[in-house]
């Protein structure tokens, strides 16, 4: 009457004892490992190209805060390794989930940089249309999104029409009951879903020591049935090879599959915050020496596969899109205070009716008052 | 009018590939009320099938699964638990279309039975729909008789946007005729009269709509003749019926189950006084459960709004400001008590 | 206010070795409003603390750290983020003393920032006051004054219910003067008129209360005398200072900032003509935000309840029945607010 | 940068991998694991008597509701060796945190049987004073208590006077989001608590194969950095000693601990319920033939620690408490009405004041209907 259960199947679940490393930090090969098939050459000079686009994207942003062109922005800076991974597993048919943090994986993943910053910048709760991207909206109540992900995988698999679902979340979010809820959901109905878990240190001020006593994030998913991998988030071979697995092994009917990277905000929590209450400038330092950016930029000129001309033409298209988000965000924003009634229904009910004739006069009364 | 609903699920499945059903017992069980007896025997495990026990994961597997293009109804098996979910119905259900600006709907309905009067334990018979229609976002509906169970229910799953469907649990036994062939039921939406009457009107929905019925009988034996309106959809409000049926009776008592303060039944009397002040000829009064956690069987019938405490509102109607009488149980009230029990 | 926040719970734990003050961001960091600024510095991190980020543990925590005679005083960081921990808050907390009849209180204090105003993106600007009020056994209680945010916090630590603490964050950075030697705050449970005023009674509460005593100013300068009445305490509610002050005006606007639907303001307007109907010249009106998810910042200013929305209101007190006329905007309120603006 | 986990510390955290057990189904010892103590036999023998105390009392229970009795009542019928081995764990000093399933594990804890009933009576919603039992009323909301023994815990590691709180909860109940938060908090405040999961196969109809996909649900326990262990639950001897030593560790200040139970719900998951929608009845005959009350009287007979004489007079004793229970809910409950208002708050509200006032109008003007 009592089950015995494998150590075999239990090791399958299990993700490795240290994280996946396939370049050191200083940018040299380490030797590969063998469950994982690395990235084609071409798609990592692509990843580069995307990691100095979204850096500098990622910097404008953070401007633009200064300058009230934004109401707030939480930088990626430091996760762009996560980030563009997230973006390069994926293929058309699949789905994104991100949270707040995730601006640039969505630039990566060719939305339109000012659609992405409409949430942050005040303007609207989303900018862009999540089933012509399939990509949801960036999401703010912290591993929400997990659900709706096994959810969305759960209606792919239902179609047969294939597609995978990648659903961002970050170490603090690992805390919150819907993301047990959605492990065990994806376990229970081997939903075509990957959980990318971004540890990167913080949950705005809260240190991972005071999140969990895991010996690793990753070790949540043997708990759900779920295979699970943990690596080195700042490390884009690693990532992307390690993602782009999960993502495979999904699309291939083998079920759900939790990834931890391990990485690092290097930014406050948002422009808004001051990380210098809560850690130490010589941790960010050393985070900043490790900087995934320059670690794949090393390799890829080692190995031959960048050289100068690449990384100038790279940072003229970041140029080139960071001067765009000024300019396309630099004017005021036109908005219709009118429009709050307008997707709160299909049809608005008759209150809706009444509350929006109300604000109309309003908004007339003013524009005489205005116009005097 | 368990029948009704169950009907109700069983058509919209047959006529929409696209409609799931899930929750936490609702397969080979068939609910804990047997709401989807049947179902999975008939449309397979696929589309009607038993989730892990997470509220949360409930309602968020619907939203995902509605994003996907399918349209879930979901069981939360009494009201208290669905309080887990609150979070994805709130942040996510209520406001998706309105955060999208309209490119992302979530045709999805949760089912909640509500209510009390079926001497369940602590937990089993909370009221909570008031949290929902303080919502914006989320409709609100709930029938009173097996017909509006049945076209209510069909209607909330055809509806474009996010239905919460609270069931009346005390009902679910209640006998009712149901001629599913031609739709005779108002649109969700729409308040109706369900009986007509000259000297005041009262307002109910769900469990109170019988109670209210049947205090409007009783009356009658008084010669007092009660218009009792049904209001069927809590969100949206059909403010035309209730107020041209108070601006003819010129009286109104509002009925609900659920604890009074901040509930439907003062938004309905806030709204009522708004709009009819000036054809009231007293103020608008509210009978509803006290506002307390919801008791235990042994002295629910105590908390339950009862025929005695709608007469004894009705017969107040009249009174002025003191506020101290408005307390007392008047002596009419008593005596039509007496007669009927 | 923030620095009257700050003090209460400062003063509170060096006179109560029991107060834990715990939650996300608020040890080392001080809360991202920095409410709990110094607090780990002073009193360690045993008594001031981070915990893992899950609101319904944070709550279910304090639940058991009162039990076990502690004094928890826990962080929402805002209020849209609370609802994970509905189920704890509404199942347990509020009825943990009536399911022991009396043998196990919990004396807990729940902290919500809550309402816009500040830029907020979506969920940090929402108003949940009440889903909590409209919950049996839980007091609710918002300060619009720092006096008011010092004692009332103090009370609500000192208080041997559980109690939600709502707090309006855009007043946060409001300016006020707080003596913190003696008392002058009326305690907990106690409405106050914070003006004096005999044409119309406003009533208002926590973030509505600064728009009610700008736009009694701006009355003022047209010659209308507004009474205003600060709630301060939504449960229990004062019906007594509220009633007085309506029979003697006659004439009532109640303003809120949250959706108004089944709001807090419902209630009042409801109970209000239920005990002032006689001495009413014109129907309870309501302002409150409308009835739509928490718009974003660009248009936040339209949503919320200003000055000019409420004047309109109090001008419209003597009109009829005519639902379609409580919807046009006072020639007279324009006026006003043009000359105010 | 990026943190190695050490397979040592993973494997203190994982369970076994299969139930640790002492006893055969035949009641034949097995060799004793060696990571455990046995209980003394004294203990063993009280514990036998309480099991059959017990199961007397819920088979009274049973019936009471047949006859209108009880409101409702949840059978612990199958699982007395964990109920059992949960009291007898404990100390005066530790507190207990039951669901509504287990009513034999407060018998044997010393609760007074009428009052452990009240709420399934339906005649108030707790019936003993927590405090004066260091026992949590019996928790009707899914694994919500799991997060409150943690505060208790955590509470009583603060006064430091010792104490250790144990936490049931079902198979059902670990899906639940609080469950997950209960014990990632436990992790991270290492708090002195103890979770046992009687996974007794079903959450109401839904088999434990729709509930998760776990190799065992103990394997969870892990990703919070929580030591756990699985046991045969319906062997008494093996589950006792494995709560014991999972409290023994928590009180010496080694923290949390996870144990899951295997057992079976032998009786419908209420007596509302009707099992034969959703199980077979040759499994149910399985699990009844698993007894954990015959498997144990049969080891304790064999070692020679029970005869004939010692049964008969456990029999006794369980034919008193059942002749008392019935006695005592024979008649019909009182109950005023008004109590309802008297302890929402300390002090009501001049709204409850008012309600109660109208109510006892109403109730006064019944008694004088009544009285006519
Ligand atoms: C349910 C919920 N609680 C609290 C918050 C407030 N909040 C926003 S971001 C954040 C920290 C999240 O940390 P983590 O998940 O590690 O993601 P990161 O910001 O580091 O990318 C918090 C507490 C929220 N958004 N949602
Ligand atoms: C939050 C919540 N959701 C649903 C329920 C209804 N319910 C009561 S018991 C039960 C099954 C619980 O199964 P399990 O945890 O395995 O415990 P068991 O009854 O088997 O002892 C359900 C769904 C509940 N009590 N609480
Ligand atoms: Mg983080
Ligand atoms: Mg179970």
């Amino acid at each position: 009457m009592s089950s015995l259960t494998s150590r075999g199947t239990v090791d399958r679940l299990l993700p490795s004892f240290s994280p996946v490393r396939v370049v050191a930090e200083d940018g040299v090969p380490l030797a590969a490992p063998e469950a994982y098939e690395l990235p084609a050459d071409a798609l990592l000079v692509d990843a580069f190209r995307r990691m100095v686009v979204g850096r500098r994207f990622d910097a404008q942003a953070t401007v633009l805060t200064r300058q009230g062109r934004l109401a707030v922005y939480p930088s990626s800076r430091g996760q762009e390794a996560c980030q563009i991974a997230s973006a390069l597993a994926l293929r058309g048919e699949d789905w994104l989930f991100p949270t707040y943090r995730d601006s640039v994986a969505l630039l990566a993943r060719g939305l339109d940089p000012v659609e992405i910053l409409t949430l942050l910048r005040g303007e609207w709760h989303c900018g862009y249309d999540p089933a012509a991207w399939r990509t949801a909206p960036q999401c703010t109540p912290l591993a929400t999104q997990t659900v709706h992900a096994v959810g969305l995988a759960d209606a792919l698999r239902r179609r047969g029409r294939g597609g995978v679902v990648l659903a961002l979340v970050g170490d603090g979010g690992t805390s919150e009951g819907d993301f047990h809820e959605a492990l065990n959901f994806a376990g229970v109905l081997r939903a075509p879903v990957v959980f990318l878990v971004q540890n990167n240190g913080y949950a705005i001020s809260v240190p991972l020591a005071r999140q969990s006593a895991a010996p690793a994030l990753a070790f949540k998913g043997v708990g759900y049935g779920v295979a699970s991998e943990q690596v080195d988030g700042n490390d884009l071979v690693a990532t992307l090879a390690v993602v782009t697995a999960a993502v495979e092994r999904a699309r291939a009917g083998e079920g759900p599959f939790l990834v931890e990277a391990h990485t690092y905000r290097v930014e406050p929590h948002t422009n808004a915050d001051d990380a210098t209450r809560y850690r130490e400038e010589t941790e960010v330092a050393r985070w900043r020496a490790a900087d995934p950016l320059a670690r794949l930029e090393r390799y890829l000129r080692g190995r031959g596969l960048l050289a100068d001309g690449g990384v100038a033409a790279a940072e003229e298209e970041a140029e080139r899109v960071a001067g765009e988000v000024r300019e396309r965000l630099g004017g005021e924003m036109e908005a219709d205070p009118l429009e709050m009634f307008r997707h709160v229904f299909a049809e608005p009910t008759p209150q809706l009716v009444e509350q929006r004739a109300l604000l109309a006069a309003e908004l007339a009364a003013d524009a005489e008052g205005g116009e005097r | 009018m368990a029948a009704a609903l169950n009907g109700a699920l069983r058509d919209a499945m047959r006529d929409d590939g696209d409609v799931l059903v899930f929750g936490e017992d609702v397969g080979p069980l068939g609910g804990v009320f047997r709401i989807t007896d049947g179902l999975t025997a008939e449309f397979g495990a696929e589309r009607c099938f038993d989730t892990p026990l997470a509220e949360a994961g409930i309602v968020g597997l619907a939203v995902g699964l509605a994003m996907g293009g399918f349209r879930p109804v979901v069981e939360m098996q009494f009201d208290a638990f669905a309080y887990p979910a609150f979070e994805q119905i709130v942040s996510h259900v209520a406001k998706a279309r309105n955060r999208t600006r309209g490119r992302m709907n979530l045709p999805l309905v949760i089912r909640i039975p509500f209510g009390g009067g079926i001497g369940g334990v602590e937990h089993h018979s909370d009221s909570s729909e008031a949290y929902y229609a303080h919502t914006p976002g989320l409709k609100v509906v709930t029938p009173a008789t097996a017909e509006d169970a049945y076209w209510l229910l069909r209607d909330a799953v055809a509806d474009p946007d996010p239905v919460v469907f609270m069931e009346p649990k005390r009902l679910y036994w209640a006998r009712g005729e149901l001629d599913r062939g031609a739709r005779s039921a108002a649109p969700l939406g729409r308040a109706v009269v369900r009986r007509p009457g000259r000297d005041a009107t009262v307002v109910a929905y769900g469990p109170a709509v019988p109670v209210a019925l049947e205090a409007a009988r009783e009356a009658a034996a008084e010669g007092v003749e009660l218009e009792v309106v049904d209001l069927r959809s809590v969100v949206p409000l059909d403010d035309a019926t209730v107020t041209a049926s108070v601006r003819r009776t010129g009286r109104c008592v509002v009925v609900q189950e659920a604890q009074g303060f901040a509930g439907v039944g003062a938004e309905v009397a806030a709204r009522v006084q708004e709009r009819c002040f000036h054809s009231l000829a007293a103020p608008v009064l509210r009978v509803a459960g006290f506002d307390v956690p919801y008791p235990p069987p042994v002295v629910e019938r105590a908390h339950l709004p009862g025929v005695g405490r709608v007469l004894d509102a009705v017969f107040r109607l009249q009174f002025d400001d003191e506020p101290d009488r408005t307390h007392e149980v008047s002596e009419r009230a008593r005596e039509v008590s007496r007669v009927a029990s």
